[in-house]
């Protein structure tokens, strides 16, 4: 099981949970899970044509995906992923 | 009538009450203030009627109160700048210097407008996440607000910037991490707090205090647009309000439209914007980020696309400069006009440099440059390039003999 | 008819043309200024409409040159002190705060008057003998003036100092001694080079600057004097000019006359014309100095006698802090106002509050305090009274256990 | 012999010399001797009463005499006498 945290705009889908356990080998298995759990969160994640929205960012064990392999990055247990917004200046 | 009662996401639309938001509860997209500008009263003559400080442009701010919590930031100089329109060719140049604000950063005009804006949805306490300048500010405006203040920074932060920010007496929370880990937090913490963070859930307000920079501007030139501006780029949110801002002075009429070309400024280890407009690709890659200039040290830009988008659709570009270059842009613009800028003014005065040299900026037409904080809080960066002291005895006799230049 | 032709001794009354003297040839008194008030053109219309600067008073400045070499110093803020009013219980106290010029004290006043002064006498080098800001002004100045500019510094001044000078590029001659032993070098120095040393041959021009601390004051008001101002000293110049300033203001009928008293700052260990108010003795007993704020360390003060005087016939008074009420003047200042300033500015603060609470200052009347310098310039004498770090792992739960505070 | 260093004002009484040397035990007699060896030097350092201006410094070795015994203060062979006007602020 991957530990997956969960940002505030979407814990109202996810019944308050600020983290949830998933399956899967890649980030992409391990968000069509999550998208399969908790209706809603998957067109809150992607557009239309089932991309990424670009102000989503998803780091697994601090590093962005994008960084990575996207949604082919591996994963393995103990690892653990985030769902974040952008950063903003500071 | 209420001038603005709204927040709207940028990516998706939506509208939200003008409270304290993160980010976009669906989208994530980020939030920014609706004006309902047929209610808003500026002209020319109200503006320098107004106090001597960013809140001459108070209609077009994001608060409602008639007492905005103020250090007297803004109304910094812009200066022509003469003897570096020599070296580099250019016609007509200018500096803005905002390093003299009143925690000598720009950051005192976003602050100014967070502090405002949190005493007036009823925030008891402040915080912040920050590398340096917007804790100092921060720790200021709270302190003068009266409010409890509470400013996150990495724990191993320079020296200069925690005396900076601590000598306000804030409480100052060192988070064992970089500034990426402290700003993460920082989120959570906003969901668990009552609390106003500026750059967090404050950031549709706080963004706004940047349009003055371009207010100021055209208002310094006599009431018109530059027709070139630098701007340094870190999360890319100061290049799009300054776009925003002349944008609302030419539609409220109080200056001409100008087509003003904008050209974003960053560092080589920190440049995924520039390096999607080099790449003339709409997609900002996030990038591991590594410079001197830690101001401007954010690897995944929350404003790039809208940066990205202005640069494009103004006619104008993008370029990065190494450390080098920045050290060296530092020593020209202290050693030309008399302005001793951080590192962030560094890469800007290299940026125009290039930007000059290879083309993309016409010498012939007005150029603004932004300085946006101060050379005595990155010492550290450029402590080998200034002038070495020639020692000699206090006598006429050791001075002849050790200086031999002096005639 | 030119507004000004001649320097006149305020000892013996002597006249000399207008160049670069250093002082009286006769007896060795200051030299200062003398105008042709009946040419000169200015009025409260005139100095609104006039540059974002200190130049807008250029009537009142002894310059004739259209093009002074400016970087946009002057015109501060001077700001309303809603906390520190509550804190010492007074009615009605501003702060001027001349921290935020262009090299991040009021020297940027007199050294752009100097330095203005010295292109237009044919110098081709300009000079100074300086602990500090004097420095760091004459350096981005005279680069600013594209002039040589050759900068005398003790050889042991702090680096932080050194620094904020070198970044210039000037020529930097470090003097092995104090700054007694410089000054009086640069004197000789004076007599056998042909450079205007700011401080020495300019100094009637150089002082003159101080005056706009004056003039500012009073237009930020709405043209009226303040009934009580509390000024640092080192030389008893600045004391001095202010209260010129106020004076011609009164006498061109630009304001009202207020009856200004006048309250005079000093350190401890540097506090010669402090002690004769308080021996209410008209002789000024040099002492040998020692405190930690080097910018007003000065033992044999040259304006010493007029300070005095002003203080004495204006019905003020004046007082020493300690070094540990200095440093407790900086903390207070910057933790309720937001202000961060250098030693010097912890000596007016203190001396403020030393002033009320002995019943010198009237809390019911209108008080200004000048607040001439940075900060970020004396980090070394505040590194132990900021905010303590308060060091947590980057996690809610980190921060929920290691900050019970936060609720 | 004392040294005593000339300032520049002074030194078209001195015939341009910026030093000169004379006899004295105290700097009372110093005085009195280059005030006799070159006349006018008096009325310069002095006003009406005869006291020395407010504005004229005498350092021995670098201490001014208002430090020491004024113009009782004692100087012996290889001290040095300075004539200053005072400090201005930097």
């Amino acid at each position: 099981m991957i530990k997956v945290k969960i940002p505030q705009p979407l814990r109202n889908l996810t019944d308050g949970k600020d983290e949830v356990s998933l399956e899967g080998n890649e980030i992409g298995e391990i968000l069509l899970e999550l998208e399969k759990k908790y209706p809603g969160i998957k067109e809150r994640l992607r557009d239309e044509e089932g991309k990424l929205r670009r102000f989503i960012n998803i780091f697994v064990n601090g590093d962005d995906i994008r960084h990575l392999e996207g949604e082919a990055t591996p994963v393995e247990e103990r690892d653990e992923v985030s769902i974040l917004p952008a950063i903003a200046g500071g | 009538m209420k001038k603005f009662r709204n927040l709207q996401c940028r990516e998706c639309g939506r509208r939200f009450p003008a409270e304290a938001v993160y980010v976009c509860e669906y989208c994530f997209g980020p939030l920014e203030v609706i004006y309902d500008y047929g209610s808003i009263d500026i002209s020319r003559d109200s503006i320098l009627e107004g106090p001597l400080s960013l809140w001459r442009y108070k209609p077009l701010l994001p608060v409602h109160t008639d007492s905005p919590v103020t250090i007297g930031e803004g109304l910094t100089p812009l200066l022509r700048a003469g003897n570096l329109e020599k070296e580099l060719g250019l016609k007509e140049l200018y500096i803005k210097n905002d390093s003299v604000n009143p925690t000598f950063s720009f950051k005192d005009r976003v602050v100014t407008v967070a502090v405002s804006r949190a005493r007036e949805l009823g925030f008891d306490t402040v915080a912040c996440a920050s590398t340096g300048n917007l804790a100092c500010s921060v720790a200021a405006y709270g302190k003068k607000a009266g409010l409890k203040t509470v400013v996150f920074i990495p724990a191993d932060l320079e020296k200069g910037k925690v005396l900076g920010a601590g000598i306000y007496q804030p409480r100052l929370v060192g988070v064992r991490g970089d500034y990426d880990q402290v700003n993460r937090l920082c989120g959570e913490l906003a969901g668990t707090f009552k609390w106003g963070f500026v750059n967090v859930n404050l950031r549709p307000y706080y963004a706004e205090g940047s349009k003055t920079l371009g207010f100021e501007v055209a208002e310094q030139l006599g009431f018109r647009a530059p027709r070139q501006v630098v701007v340094p780029m870190a999360s890319g949110s100061l290049l799009t309000k300054i776009y925003k801002g002349l944008k609302e002075f030419e539609e409220l009429g109080i200056i001409e439209e100008a087509g003003t070309r904008f050209f974003g400024a960053q560092a080589s280890g920190a440049d995924p914007i520039a390096e999607a407009v080099r790449k003339d690709e709409d997609i900002i890659r996030p990038v591991k980020v590594k410079t001197i200039a830690k101001s401007l040290a954010i690897g995944n830009p929350a404003d790039g696309y809208y940066a990205w988008d202005v640069i494009k659709k103004s006619g104008g570009y993008a370029a990065s400069v190494t450390d080098d270059e920045i050290v060296e842009g530092i020593k020209l613009l202290a050693s030309t006009e008399g302005v001793f800028t951080e590192t962030a003014g560094g890469v800007t005065v290299g940026v125009l440099k290039k930007l000059v040299e290879n083309g993309k900026i016409d010498p012939e037409l007005s150029v603004v440059i932004y300085i946006t904080g101060n050379g005595l809080k990155t010492q550290e960066a450029v402590e080998k390039s200034v002038s070495k002291i020639e020692e000699i005895e206090p006598s006429l006799k050791s001075f002849k003999e050790s200086c031999p230049w002096a005639v």
